[in-house]
């Protein structure tokens, strides 16, 4: 993190607390945006915009139906929605690694649809998948070191930050992920993707599997990172947490956009939480 | 019934060779028996030989004449001739004592019988031979330690060259085999087409091979991985390539075997127990030098992680920003040389046939698998453990036998460490 | 036969006739191959399609059979472990084939020999040597030129013994070839008082022989007995590196393994005063020079004058029999191989039996005189030594003829 | 160029005596492997195992035909056993090893000096089908029909071994039809997907895994039975790995875990095999093709089968039967 | 919601029992489905899991908690015999069952779910359910080619398949493979499979992690009917709400052995184990000013290091 341009991580913040505070101050009549050119209102300046994606697994499937999404510099957005919604999709779709059929993705203005994940990823965009995200035959060192493949002299350096986060990893350095428990895994996944300093940062549900602890260190991470100028799209199950920490936020259902809105415009809109959040964890 | 036909046609057969008169018959006239005595290159006077038929009737008795030869013309069928011991010279005994011969003579052919004389009392001592035959046992077990290590060393070449294809792609390659014999068919194009030494042969060969490696999977592989082509499809696609490859070198190279221009039986130096030719030793220690180097920089270099990470997880490679294609490439590339190299090795001990690669491929499978698969030094054990079991086995076990059992100690080593020697287990839940 | 004329082939077989394919003579002989164009003996097969070949330019030179020029097709056999062999086979009596020139295997030939001679076809194989087929079932329709290797065997043995060594080693391929005239090599010299202190049988696809060796080795022999194929290269390379090279242990080889081409490359010396037994009983020298002719890229021999001595005994016997139906001409194939005026070639043949006279071919792999079992009942075996050069003399040492069952 | 045999000879290839053998061995690998996930490379020795129980009681022990096929049976089924008990605890790809090793060991004694009285060398054995044919109901004569100016006909022999075959075939198909529709067949199916999965949930992982086993080598052994009777003898080389390879590139073929996928998959190989070669033999024997000789006929077919191997799975990775939607499942 | 009131009955009945235990690790249970003593497991250096005595209570739903690497999963696997225990013995329904291979513990009637999914992926969602079905006469090799002899309790099957796909919300899945599934739809096919072997224990190795929280929710209450139907649950999880709200009894891992024991509440005021697991926001999530601060910090965090990074 420390290479940041020196101006770079006020700016960025800074605009990144405007907008949201700009959303937040927006009518309550607002709260859930499903209108589209509405939505695409906010996206001219956006680092990463995708519009109208179809993309699919099987032939003669599409799994993402025509949805949008932007993110500007410096903002954390939280996508939520029920299991099967195609959000895991949409950010393997950006990141090269489902075939988009139609639509477009924007990096910064460059287009990007369906290019290689290894290019992304020297563009600055890092990623952490939601399931098989470690190197199961690789020790976490080496997991780590690949993290850092295409800067390789950074290595130690990131490796003393992201031990110091889970000192767990820096005892079992030799260990091979294979043998990982669960959680510990989840961690070395986080840790990898930490490795680049990318810019803009896709997070696969991050907290699954971890302690409640650990869960916290990951979305005060998160922030943390946001703060620095990282631009980060979650993706969370842990909704209500992922809504609070979030610039905006978006709920996915069937492929495309259900509402969209600021965090707190969503964790409070009373659909949202009858379908997507449950009353569980009541704030 | 039907052997009496027989031996009436072969009966009719003769006389009418017999009335052909032969055109070209050996020693004209010969029927019988004959002979020659020597003791130590000279030939022995005077010893009586005694000739009789199967049924004991006399036929005649000779004695050797100064050229120490005797023979006995006879009618055809099966005859017994007895040594006279004491018309030997004192100093002189049949080796092995049987001084009685039960040859069988054929119709316008002579046979020779032969009694091996030697100086009484110098070789075959009785205590004596117990102990070389222990010694003896003792030289072979070392020869064929070494010549397990040979081949092994052989073996674990081409093994690297699969386990780094396999580990990398996932790819179960039954062309592997090809790729070896085609890296010792462009060492020969070089060597004897060419006409250039072999040694310079077999670097532009390996470098050729490399380059085959590459464009396979620029042009093929690659191109298959991006349609999204599964393993078990292209294992099948791999036999069918390998049917491609093996019979065009078929056309291009012929079915018969063939040498190097340069040391083909290089005559062997006796080093201890072990007698092995200079180029044996020269092969060891260029195998060697590249499996560890390979080894360790699959274990070591950012590449050779890359190539793990490759094979563990494809898409979390990608996304860690390896570019997966060309690490697959470079995996391809090496794969190949290496393959390459063993190729030229093999066809430097052996001989060059169009199927070379073919009839080792299974016991370089039998290597990658034994030693755990899709790991460096694994398929270096493995390999060696197959080369040494196929060599030292046949201090026991008929040769003709001898991948019985190597491929047996390969079932047992399993059923002891279902993961491979150095293999790990998988974690489960 | 005859599968040139589609018309009549295809209103043939109309209904299920009841008897075995009888005479079905339709002028032309028609001669189908069977030899290996793939497999672990693809070597052995430019020689033997150029014997053929050679043979066939030569009758339609002079004139024909039964004056058509004879018709040809070619397939190929593989080896055992593809089951290529019998739909070779199916092609060829589909195209009426008299008679099938093949396999160079005795394995193959055994899984299609029933199928060829139960459609009433030749079956004529120019390199099988296992002792089965002296007495397998086949309808008198089987025959070969190679012999059954009990001479050879029996000379090479007798060769070894007269030689003086009193301690044989014999390193032999395990086939059937290998074995059977290993088994001979052994019975010959144990009963000519020499002793067979070690006898190995390899696998011909083994990655490497230097255990089979060691094991000959232990038992240091005086003599040591080769028989095989050109895998023999690789055993000696693998006997010179163990110690025991020509000029300290006498080397004896076979035809399968006596050649000219394969051993050149070896340091000069290398096979220095080696014999070898090859039947025939003429220098095979002037016959490689007109193989060549045929196929000048020939690098091996083997089996090529077996080849071309099957084709012209078919060729003469269909002649004989005025019929080329493959009954017919299997009828008359023993009459012309022996017991009349000696012949050697298809034109002087044919001229006598055009002239009404009975006729002996004599060819180049041999006297070639077939007993009832379809066998060569008698054979010459020429012995041959090799110089400094690697290559063997084209005048024979001598030559040995006798009666192959003895 | 002799159209007419072309045609002819590749149409009862289709149907032949080889398709046959290969479709037996191929049904058997696609209950292993299709089904069941076990990578038996090893089928050429249940099928030699099968072949040789039938010769050597036949011919050398002297004891009639029929005791010869129940002794091959068990014999394969022994084979098995011995194989399964100590491998099927192995992952995947050691149980391919495995077995692998142990057909070419089988293979080796069967062709070895030391035992050749017993398995008769390399040479093997014949002479053991004559009880097979005595039940021969067809009598001796060609039966077939002319499909327009194409000949169509077998030999009494030849029909009496596919009209065997073709019913031992459908009953395989049928048996492999209702086994896999059955709870039964979802287990195996189960197996294939994730060992540990099924047995959390109760069912015996090992005992399934050695049903399929041995049932998929008996059938496979049924394809060395047709070969034994239909040439009239047995060599130890036909059933070495090749054999294994091919009955696998049916498999595929034809589309894995599909009831009629081995058969077609071994039509398609042999009609390959034989439309390819004799076509080129003629072209070049009729003067057509004057850039290769009769020396390389040979090479050029097994090129050209390799080249539509290669083509047919680049199109259709999944097979002819196949579902796509399988093969585009990540196994990983 | 007549369910919703036996349920609530039912755990208060579950609570009494537990009301009178002492808050101690290792402490007996009034009637024991399964009893764990002395369970060992090494990996090389490393103890996984080294528990000395535990009793889960029948009919209970007890929560397994721990922070990460605790060693649950690996308890589990000793426990199902999907591996063998370096030392120590355990006992389901008094019967002794180290060493017993994993398929006779599932038939048994103890099954357990994977953290880490196995669907079988080509296979479909229904089919995956009919294969936890037990006793299918139709797994026998000679009555499968009798269809007619299965073809009724395949019926069966599949109704009760049905009705739990509906609940697990898979239904529009039911004909697609499992291996085209997400995530989260993944951990449903996987528990709603073991559901159907209805069994006498469940165990769920984090069955929630990555599924939706509204759709857990309405998945808690099918838990708690399991209960109501006299199943036990074994549960392994680290979704705090959820633990609160269904467990009765929670036992707490860490670094392999069993270190504390209890009803929710008293678990999670304990110091220990929110010093080790929870942390200091375990029971609500952050307040705005919370957050705030933390940020803040971060910030300040951040600022020394660039300070830092501009003196070098
Ligand atoms: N590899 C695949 N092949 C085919 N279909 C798939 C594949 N992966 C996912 N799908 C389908 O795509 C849809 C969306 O999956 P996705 O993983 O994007 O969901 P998700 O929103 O991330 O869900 P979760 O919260 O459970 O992770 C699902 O219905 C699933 O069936
Ligand atoms: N096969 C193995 N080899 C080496 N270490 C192992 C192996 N299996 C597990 N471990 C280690 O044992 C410890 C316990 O793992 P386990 O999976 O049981 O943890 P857990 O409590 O389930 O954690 P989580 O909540 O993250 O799932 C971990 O530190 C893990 O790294
Ligand atoms: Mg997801
Ligand atoms: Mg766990």
């Amino acid at each position: 993190m420390s290479d940041v341009p020196e101006t770079a991580p006020e700016t960025a913040s800074e605009s990144a607390e405007a907008a949201a505070e700009a959303a937040a101050e927006a009518p309550e009549s607002k709260a859930a945006v499903t209108d589209r050119s509405a939505h695409l209102e906010g996206a001219a300046d956006a680092v990463l915009r995708c519009d109208e994606l179809i993309a699919g697994y099987l032939p003669g499937v599409n799994i993402l139906n025509g949805s949008d999404l932007y993110v500007k510099e410096g903002e954390l957005i939280g996508i939520i929605g029920p299991n099967g919604a195609g959000k895991s999709t949409l950010l393997k779709a950006m990141f090269g690694l489902v075939n988009i059929r139609s639509g477009t993705v924007l990096l910064k203005g460059e287009n990007i649809t369906n290019m290689k994940a290894h290019a992304l990823v020297s563009r600055g965009v890092g990623y952490v998948p939601q399931t098989n995200n470690v190197f199961p035959s690789l020790t976490i060192e080496e997991n780590l070191e690949m993290g850092a493949f295409q800067v390789p002299g950074k290595f130690k350096e990131r490796f003393e930050f992201v031990a110091e986060l889970f000192p767990a990893l820096k005892e079992r350095r030799k260990q091979r992920a294979g043998s990982l428990s669960g959680g510990e895994r989840q961690m070395v996944a986080m840790a990898r993707a930490l490795m680049t300093e990318p810019s803009v940062l896709l997070l696969d549900e991050p907290s699954a599997g971890l302690s409640p602890k650990l869960q916290d260190l990951v979305f005060i991470q998160a922030q943390q990172i946001n703060k620095a100028g990282v631009t980060v799209i979650m993706v969370e199950q842990n909704a209500r947490r992922c809504l609070q920490i979030c610039h905006r936020g978006y709920v996915l259902d069937q492929g495309r956009n259900a509402y969209t809105g600021t965090g707190r415009q969503l964790a409070n809109d009373p659909k949202v939480i009858e379908l997507y959040l449950g009353t569980l964890a009541k704030a | 019934m039907r052997r009496a036909v027989i031996a009436f046609t072969a009966f009719l057969g003769g006389l009418i060779f017999l009335l052909a008169a032969p055109a070209q018959a050996g020693p004209a006239g010969c029927q019988g028996l004959k002979g020659t005595l020597k003791l130590q290159g000279q030939p022995v006077n005077g010893v009586k030989i005694a000739v009789t038929t199967e049924g004991g009737q006399p036929v005649k008795e000779v004695t050797t004449n100064a050229q120490g030869t005797w023979d006995v013309p006879t009618d055809k069928g099966k005859f017994k001739v007895t040594l006279d011991v004491g018309s030997l010279p004192k100093n002189a005994e049949v080796r092995g004592g049987n001084n009685v011969r039960t040859p069988t003579v054929f119709e316008g052919n002579c046979s020779t019988v032969l009694f091996a004389l030697q100086a009484k009392g110098v070789a075959g001592q009785p205590a004596g031979g117990e102990e070389s035959e222990q010694s003896g046992f003792w030289d072979q077990a070392a020869q064929l330690t070494f010549e397990g290590f040979n081949l092994g060393l052989i073996i674990a070449l081409a093994a690297l060259g699969l386990s780094l294809i396999y580990g990398t792609t996932g790819l179960t390659n039954f062309a592997h085999g090809e790729l070896v014999t085609i890296g010792a068919i462009f060492a020969y194009m070089f060597n004897v087409g060419f006409g250039i030494h072999l040694i310079p042969a077999a670097v532009l060969a390996v470098l050729l091979a490399g380059l085959f490696g590459y464009g396979q999977d620029r042009l093929f592989w690659g191109q298959l991985r991006r349609r999204g082509t599964g393993n078990i499809a292209m294992m099948i696609i791999s036999i069918g390539f390998a049917l491609v490859l093996r019979y065009v070198m078929l056309i291009f190279f012929g079915g018969q075997n063939e040498a190097y221009a340069q040391y083909t039986a290089q005559p062997g130096m006796q080093i201890g127990p072990i007698s092995a030719a200079p180029k044996n030793f020269v092969a060891m220690g260029i195998e060697l030098v590249v499996l560890i180097v390979v080894g360790i920089a699959l274990l070591r270099t950012r590449t050779g992680k890359a190539a793990r990470a490759v094979a563990d997880n494809p898409a979390l490679a990608a996304s860690s920003g390896i570019n997966v294609d060309r690490v697959i490439r470079i995996i391809w590339t090496l794969g190949a040389a290496i393959a390459g190299l063993a190729g030229v090795m093999l066809g430097l001990s052996q001989n060059l046939k169009f199927t070379m690669g073919q009839d080792i491929l299974l016991l370089i499978f039998a290597g990658v698998t034994l030693g755990g698969l899709g790991t460096a030094f694994g398929a270096l054990v493995g390999s060696l453990v197959v080369g040494l079991f196929i060599q030292v086995s046949t201090l026991w076990v008929p040769p003709e036998l001898k991948s019985v059992g190597a491929l047996a100690v390969l079932i047992i080593v399993l059923l002891v460490r279902p993961q491979g020697i150095l293999g790990r287990r998988e974690r489960i839940g | 036969g005859g599968g040139s004329n589609t018309a009549t082939q295809s209103s043939q077989p109309a209904a299920p006739s009841s008897s075995a394919p009888a005479a079905k003579g339709d002028g032309t002989l028609t001669i189908g191959t069977l030899l290996p164009q793939t497999g672990s003996l693809a070597f052995l097969g430019p020689p033997e399609f150029a014997g053929v070949d050679l043979a066939i330019k030569e009758i339609n030179e002079a004139g024909g059979v039964l004056g058509k020029p004879v018709t040809k097709y070619d397939t190929d056999s593989g080896d055992t472990t593809t089951n290529i062999a019998s739909q070779s086979v199916d092609k060829l009596l589909a195209q009426k084939a008299d008679a099938i020139i093949g396999a160079a295997s005795s394995s193959v030939s055994e899984s299609v020999i029933d199928k060829i001679t139960g459609a009433g076809v030749i079956h004529f194989s120019p390199a099988n040597t296992s002792d089965k087929f002296t007495t397998i079932e086949d309808k008198g329709l089987y025959f070969r030129t190679s012999p059954p290797d009990k001479l050879q065997g029996r000379v090479l043995g007798d060769l070894v013994v007269s030689d003086g060594n009193d301690t044989v080693g014999i390193l032999a391929m395990q086939d059937s070839y290998g074995t059977g005239l290993a088994d001979q090599v052994q019975k010959t010299v144990t009963d000519g008082g020499g002793e067979v202190v070690e006898r190995v049988d390899y696998d011909p696809k083994a990655a490497d022989f230097s255990a089979d060796v060691a094991k000959i080795k232990a038992k240091n022999p005086k003599g040591i007995v080769l028989i095989g194929f050109e895998e023999t290269a690789k055993v000696i390379q693998e006997l010179v590196k163990q110690g025991l090279p020509a000029d300290k242990h006498k080397w004896y080889m076979v035809d399968g393994n006596t050649s000219n081409t394969n051993y050149v490359k070896m340091p000069k010396g290398t096979l220095d005063g080696v014999k070898g037994t090859i039947p025939g009983a003429a220098a095979p020298e002037e016959f490689q020079k007109q193989l060549l002719a045929v196929n000048p890229k020939l690098e091996d021999y083997s089996y090529a004058p077996e080849s071309y001595d099957a084709m012209n005994l078919l060729a003469l016997a269909a002649e004989a029999a005025k019929s080329d139906a493959g009954v017919d001409v299997a009828a008359k194939l023993a009459e012309v191989s022996k017991g009349g005026e000696k012949c050697k070639n298809f034109k002087t043949c044919v001229d006598l039996l055009k002239a009404g006279k009975d006729i002996d071919y004599d060819g180049v792999s041999g006297p070639v005189e077939f007993n009832d079992a379809g066998d060569p009942a008698v054979a010459t075996i020429g012995i041959y030594q090799y110089g400094k050069d690697n290559k063997y003399a084209t005048k024979a040492l001598e030559y040995r003829t006798g009666n192959i069952s003895g | 160029m002799d159209w007419i045999t072309i045609i002819s000879t590749t149409l009862k290839a289709a149907v032949g005596v080889e398709t046959v053998l290969y479709a037996l061995a191929a049904i058997g690998i696609n209950i292993q492997f299709g089904y069941t996930g076990l990578l038996n490379f090893g089928q050429a020795a249940f099928m030699g195992v099968a072949g040789y129980g039938l010769a050597v009681t036949v011919v050398v022990i002297g004891l009639p035909f029929w005791v010869g096929v129940v002794v091959g049976l068990v014999a394969a089924a022994i084979l098995a056993l011995l194989l399964g008990i100590p491998t099927l605890q192995l992952r995947a790809d050691y149980l391919a090893i495995v077995t692998i090793a142990a057909a070419e060991i089988v293979r080796l004694v069967f062709r070895s000096v030391a035992f050749k009285d017993v398995f008769g060398g390399s040479d093997g054995h014949r002479g053991f089908s004559d009880g097979f044919y005595a039940l021969n109901p067809y009598s001796a004569g060609e039966y077939g029909f002319n499909l327009g100016p194409v000949p169509l006909f077998f030999n009494h022999r030849v029909l009496w071994v596919l009209t065997v075959g073709w019913v031992l075939i459908a009953l395989c198909c049928v048996l492999v039809y209702l086994l896999m529709k059955s709870p039964w067949g979802r287990v195996l199916k189960a197996i294939r997907e994730d060992e540990d999965a099924v047995r959390s949930l109760g069912k015996n992982v090992f005992s399934y895994k050695m049903q399929s086993l041995v049932l998929g080598g008996v059938v496979g052994s049924l394809g060395g039975f047709i070969y034994g009777l239909a040439y009239a003898s047995i060599q130890p080389d036909v059933f070495g790995t090749e054999t294994t390879f091919y009955a696998y590139t049916m498999v595929i073929l034809g589309g894995a875990a599909r009831v009629l996928g081995p058969v077609l998959g071994a039509s398609i190989f042999w009609v390959l095999l034989v439309l390819i070669y004799n076509t080129l033999t003629d072209a070049v024997g009729a003067g057509i093709i004057t850039f290769m000789d009769t020396n390389q006929v040979g090479a050029v077919r097994w090129i050209l089968v390799g080249l539509g191997l290669i083509l047919l799975l680049i199109f259709r990775p999944q097979g002819i039967f196949g579902d796509k939607r399988e093969i585009a499942i990540d196994a990983r | 919601m007549h369910a919703e009131t036996t349920a609530t009955d039912r755990k208060a009945a579950a609570l009494a029992v537990f009301k009178d235990l002492a808050r101690e690790p290792g402490v007996p249970k009034p009637d024991p489905i399964l009893t764990v003593d002395n369970v060992v497991r090494r990996f090389g250096g490393l103890t996984a899991v080294e528990v000395g005595h535990v009793e889960i209570q029948r009919g209970s739903i007890t929560a397994l908690i721990g922070p990460n690497g605790a060693g649950k999963t690996t308890f589990f696997n000793q426990l199902t015999g999907f591996d063998t225990a370096d030392a120590g013995s355990w006992t389901f329904n008094g019967r002794n069952m180290n060493g017993v291979p994993a398929h006779k513990v599932a038939r048994a009637g103890m099954v357990r779910t994977f953290q880490l999914t196995k669907a079988l992926s080509r296979l479909t969602v229904m089919e995956n359910m009919r294969l936890g079905a037990q006793q299918q006469k139709g797994e026998t090799f000679w009555r499968a080619l009798f269809p007619s002899m299965w073809r009724g309790q395949e019926d069966e099957i599949t109704a009760r398949a049905e009705e739990l796909l509906e609940r697990f919300k898979l239904a529009a899945k039911r004909e697609d493979f499992a291996g085209s599934l997400s995530g989260g739809q993944r951990k449903l096919l996987e528990m709603a499979r073991a559901l159907m072997v209805q069994p006498e224990l469940v165990m769920l190795d984090e069955p929630m992690a990555g599924v939706n929280p509204a759709l857990t929710q309405s998945l808690l209450g099918h838990v708690k009917d399991l209960r109501e139907q006299g199943m036990t649950v074994l549960f392994v999880e680290h979704d705090m709400d959820m633990v609160r709200d269904i467990s009765d009894w929670v036992i707490v891992m860490a670094q392999g052995a069993v270190i504390a024991e209890g009803p929710p509440e008293t678990i999670m005021s304990d110091e220990r184990v929110i010093d080790a697991y929870l942390g200091a926001h375990h029971d609500a999530p952050l307040s705005d000013t919370e957050l705030e601060a933390q940020l803040q910090e971060a910030e300040a965090a951040l600022e020394a290091e660039i300070e830092e990074e501009t003196q070098k």
